[in-house]
């Protein structure tokens, strides 16, 4: 498995470097020419500054979206009647991250916070709406073979529904991951101070024209994403152990 | 002089404050720190996006900030906030916004390219001589208010001569600040020479012709008063008198209409000298630029 | 004591108990026989409180109001938790009572014991075989020792002896604890050998038809006259329902 | 339920009125505000034709990803090998959109198709996610039910696996419309002719400084992206009525 | 033709299968017992192709590789299509053979008969009652009309009545179409009915303990004493294996 994935990368990369040579633009420069760009803001300590301040921003906005979207997609997939808040859910979820700036700044200033919410806005919906996923598709047997063994409600989504639907809720947290590292260049696309972070770093790039960065900020951020999600499957590996 | 709250009242009260610019390498940042410099002040300077810059000043996140028009003259209008220093005072007659020219574009339709420039050279002439009028237009394409946009005026030199000594300075400065590579540079004079097209100018001027009947993609930015002239030469429609339409595209900031020069998307285009220069080096996208649409038009602005 | 009155219960357009009025006194073993889809598995989840119906159900005399904590369900369909272990299973409604984890240990011990699982208390349900699985959901039942058990078909799918044998030690443990139960199921020889009455459910929607008591010594020989003759009469009368079924085209709907 | 819902967009609105009022600033429109001036947009018509525009856009980039995203999906559910791809599109997945831009430009021009790219690089993670996790969760039982009747593969695919895990395809389905147009904003940043698009409204509205037209505009988004997903939830009642 | 040679599996460290040879003529009705967990359920899966294993397994002369069309299979635990109806589940088979629309229709029309579920060809698997359930999955595998019927405890949950009308029909269609069987049960009584040969497991890891060869006219009487006598027999066999299971604690890992 493992060499196969090294494998696919490689062939990726083969076929970006054929794609660069053929194209020879300066907007798709060449492996080789990113790499080295890479390594440089690697080795300058510059990369490591930007991705730290990145990933605070994201794991704050993503741990609030797992705070407030889970409980919150669990109980809507629990009580019916919890259900009706869909209407609000459902019209604010597809609006654009980047239209909630104005409103963002003006509720939390330029801070930390503003930008945490405007990750937090992407990560939510995906993590509530497979949390209620997951809720709802757990058999009913399930919920009644608690009942009569005693158990109370929050007994049951404690020990029964919240086990039988780590896989959906899991999934969620993954695409939800995903989305925060997707919302963070428009969180960091004003009131930065000092100008960190990766979604920084591109768009100065992207401004000033350089291609090559452009591109090692978004490897940056492919593969730190990459490695947390590697991380959620472990944790389901270890936690999902029943399954066929 | 006395203080009000922390107000700032004169240039030397933003020692130690924080004043937002709308990113690195633009004008503005130059003609902060050139001012900063000047002045012998220290101040922190973040970056933010100008359309959040008036909230931010008003909610506190910062004390001063340097835009470009309209957001300095909505502050003054909307806000009662107050222009501490214009761009004019700063580096008079800095470049800013300019017209360019795909390069090939250029070498294959240079009637369509002189009737664009003597359009936009009658335009300009327009606004200076009629200032009221001009305004109406500006008002009409940007849907801003009247008294937005007289504010704004004010603060903006209308051209049409590409200034190729300042082109030339604010070159030094990204040299300078490594924004862009001597590599790619090479010679000054002779880059400039090339970037900078002077001579079209006398050239569009005794340009006439009536049935060109071509198409021309033309960038722009989206509520932009330094591209006024456009606003007017469409208005008045000079382009048509010379057979020309003008296919309009839109963008929100000069990088991206530099992408669409280099995917080739748009032969001509309205945008700010700062990712004119700096995109035509890094990504050598290849654009000539043919005139200038305005010359300062940024101020510093404070609560 | 469970009392229903007039218990009746429709789905969709499908009436599937009809006024079944029945009683089970405190400590009375009693079974419930009827034809396949006739309403057997309805009516217990009624009495559990896992479904809504018409009509009253009173348990110990208090009208029954959601699930009561007194009943212990062996379900007829797979029920165990896939994500818990035997043990893990086993152990719930001790959990859920917050007992000691020692007591929870001893217990489970001795359930793996009587239920010859030891070695499988780590083992995920997927990998039990069918009898096993039912095995352990009838251990997690026991385990919290109800007052009432209420058991649809338990030892379907059990090999002969290991069915004798969990019927002998059912008789011994409701014999100590003075459990009332109520238990499903096809096989007339098991309600003989079991029960105290057996109940005879008329074809779907059930109604009772008739009532055996049976007053025979404990532990009873299957091959006693008085054994074989009362699982004759019962066999009839179930004959009856099925014929009178199959004469009808058994139309649902 | 109907007049439940209602009456949460009613406590929604008038929340929203109370915080504007007691705000008290320019920058947060009440909803009586923002209401007129929805109202105008809609009665000039200009909504609806900004709407129109965009609409074309996100259901292009919609349709694509789900046209690329299920059947991929689906068969790195069902091939062990194909998971492999994964190590390619974990990576990929939390690259921001508006980091792609430069790179569509390039490919795609300035037109339809580049607009079109980045909604679909917006839909495309969550829609194979959730489809992958639909096919890994169906119970082995099922596929074994229907290979001892015969069933080749691909019909095990078609007949058993896809009924089977509509309900999380559908939820990938209904995740991936909502970012479709979250990533509406970022696809119509640039490079528009004629300028219109409900993201184009809402950034033009921003930088003019105008809080009440960023608002209805956000509210547009709001409402058609709600009415998509009820569409969705329809669907699902209508093909998904075996669920106990 | 079913020849097993050798066949042996271990799950991670639990042997399941030792050494079993056996093997099944063409038209030959055989009977599998053993007891709970032994392994008869693997045992079928391996000969489906459900299952890898070592040893060889033969149809008809020929190795198996994978799934066999010529095999229909009833699963001992639920099995059915969630998402079809009735109908669309005893259908299935026929669906992937690309029967015409008549043919189909005529074919669930005798099953819905045969089974009594006329009224419910509409109604989804959860809605149907346990023993409803399994008439559905035997049905689903008799649609097809297979060579070769592997039947894992079909008759489980079923009333005595039904039970008995389902034992005989499979009996007729069996005549009739000269089918082979392989057929899984706890029930002695049913495989000394039901089968030509009823081979006893030993427990788990399973291998052939004994074979009885059952040479009595159908239909068979119950109550005859080569009936009564074999039945013993087979009953003694698997209390040895009970006994010995339970003398060694049946520890498992
Ligand atoms: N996936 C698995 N992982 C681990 N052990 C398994 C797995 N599947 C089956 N087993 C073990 O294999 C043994 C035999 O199982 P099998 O289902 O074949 O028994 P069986 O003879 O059919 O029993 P029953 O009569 O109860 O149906 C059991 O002990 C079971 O625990
Ligand atoms: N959710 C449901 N929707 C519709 N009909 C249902 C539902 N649940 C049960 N039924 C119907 O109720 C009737 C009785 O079902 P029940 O499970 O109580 O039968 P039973 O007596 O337990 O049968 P068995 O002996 O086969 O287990 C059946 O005809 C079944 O089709
Ligand atoms: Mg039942
Ligand atoms: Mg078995």
């Amino acid at each position: 498995m493992r060499t196969h994935k090294v494998f696919i990368v490689f062939v990726f990369v083969v076929v970006w470097e054929v794609v660069a040579v053929l194209a020879n633009s300066r907007f798709l420069p060449s492996p080789l020419h990113v790499g080295t760009t890479f390594w440089n803001l690697l080795s300058s300590g510059a990369l490591f500054r930007h991705a730290a301040v990145s990933l605070a921003r994201v794991l704050a906005g993503f741990l609030l979206a797992l705070a407030v979207g889970l409980p919150l997609g669990v109980l809507m997939g629990w009580f019916p009647k919890m259900e009706n808040l869909s209407v609000i859910i459902e019209m604010l979820r597809p609006i654009p991250p980047l239209a909630w700036i104005p409103l963002a700044m003006l509720w939390f200033g330029i801070g930390f916070q503003s930008k945490a919410f405007i990750i937090f806005i992407g990560a939510f919906f995906p993590i509530l709406s497979n949390a209620l996923l997951g809720v709802r598709e757990t058999e009913p047997y399930l919920v009644e073979a608690g009942r009569v063994l005693g158990a109370s409600d929050s007994q049951i989504l404690r020990n029964i529904i919240l086990p039988n639907s780590f896989p959906s809720i899991l999934e969620g947290l993954r695409i939800g991951l995903g989305i925060a590292w997707m919302c963070l260049v428009a969180a960091e696309l004003t009131g930065l101070n000092p100008p960190l972070g990766l979604g920084y770093l591109i768009m100065e790039a992207r401004d000033l024209g350089r291609a090559d960065t452009v591109m090692a900020g978004m490897i940056a951020i492919g593969v730190i994403g990459y490695a947390m999600n590697i991380a959620l499957r472990q944790l389901e590996k270890r936690l999902v152990r029943w399954r066929p | 002089l006395s203080q009000q709250e922390g107000g700032i009242q004169s240039i030397d009260d933003l020692n130690g404050k924080t004043i937002a610019i709308p990113g690195k390498a633009t004008v503005q940042d130059f003609l902060l720190q050139r001012f900063l410099r000047d002045n012998n002040i220290t101040a922190t300077t973040i970056i933010v996006g100008p359309p959040e810059m008036i909230q931010t000043l008003e909610s506190g996140g910062i004390d001063g900030f340097i835009a470009w028009e309209p957001y300095p003259a909505r502050a003054v209008v909307e806000g009662e906030h107050m222009l501490l220093v214009t761009s004019r005072e700063i580096w008079p007659h800095h470049p800013c916004c300019v017209l360019a020219v795909q390069k090939e574009y250029l070498a294959e339709n240079k009637d369509v390219v002189l009737a664009v420039l003597a359009s936009h050279m009658r335009a300009t002439a327009f606004i200076l001589e009629n200032p009221q009028e001009a305004i109406r237009i500006g008002v009409d394409f940007t849907g801003m208010s009247e008294e937005v946009v007289s504010q704004a005026v004010q603060t903006i030199e209308y051209v049409y001569e590409p200034n190729y000594a300042g082109i030339k300075d604010y070159l030094e400065q990204l040299l300078e600040m490594e924004y862009v590579s001597s590599d790619d540079v090479g010679d000054m004079d002779t880059f400039l020479g090339e970037f900078v097209n002077s001579q079209l100018i006398e050239e569009a001027a005794a340009y006439s012709c009536s049935n060109l009947d071509r198409i021309v993609r033309m960038g722009y930015l989206r509520a932009d008063l330094h591209q006024l002239a456009l606003f007017v030469a469409l208005d008045q429609g000079y382009f048509e008198e010379f057979g020309l339409t003008v296919e309009l595209y839109v963008f929100s900031a000069g990088p991206q209409e530099m992408d669409a020069f280099g995917s080739q998307d748009i032969d001509m285009g309205y945008l700010g000298i700062a990712p004119a220069t700096t995109k035509r080096l890094n990504l050598g996208i290849p654009i000539v630029i043919l005139a200038g649409a305005n010359n300062e038009g940024s101020a510093l602005v404070v609560s | 004591m469970i009392t229903l009155e007039q218990v009746a219960k429709t789905i969709g357009e499908l009436p599937i108990l009809e006024a079944v009025s029945l009683s089970v006194k405190k400590g009375q073993f009693m079974c419930l026989v009827g034809p396949s889809g006739c309403g057997k598995t309805t009516l217990l989840k009624c009495i559990a409180g896992l479904r809504t119906y018409e009509g009253k159900i009173r348990i110990d005399g208090r009208l029954s109001q959601g699930i009561n904590p007194k009943i212990g369900y062996v379900f007829q369909e797979f029920s165990l938790f896939p994500f818990l272990t035997v043990k893990g299973n086993m152990e719930f409604g001790l959990r859920i009572q917050k007992k000691p984890r020692k007591e929870m240990d001893d217990i489970v011990a001795s359930l793996l014991d009587l239920f010859l699982l030891q070695g499988f208390e780590h083992a995920y349900p997927h990998e039990l075989s069918g009898g096993m699985q039912k095995k352990v959901a009838i251990a997690r039942a026991l385990a919290t020792d109800p007052e009432i058990l209420l058991m649809d078909e338990p030892f379907v799918s059990l090999d002969a002896q290991t069915r004798n044998m969990l019927q002998k030690e059912l008789l011994r443990i409701w014999n100590k604890t003075h459990k009332t139960i109520l238990f499903i199921t096809h096989n007339v020889d098991e309600a003989v050998f079991l029960a105290d009455r057996v109940m005879v459910l008329t074809r779907r929607p059930a109604t009772v038809k008739e009532e055996f008591l049976i007053d025979l010594e404990r532990e009873r020989d299957r091959t006693s006259p008085e054994f074989v003759s009362v699982r004759k009469e019962i066999l009839k009368e179930l004959e009856e329902e099925y014929v009178e079924q199959v004469d009808r085209g058994y139309k649902g709907l």
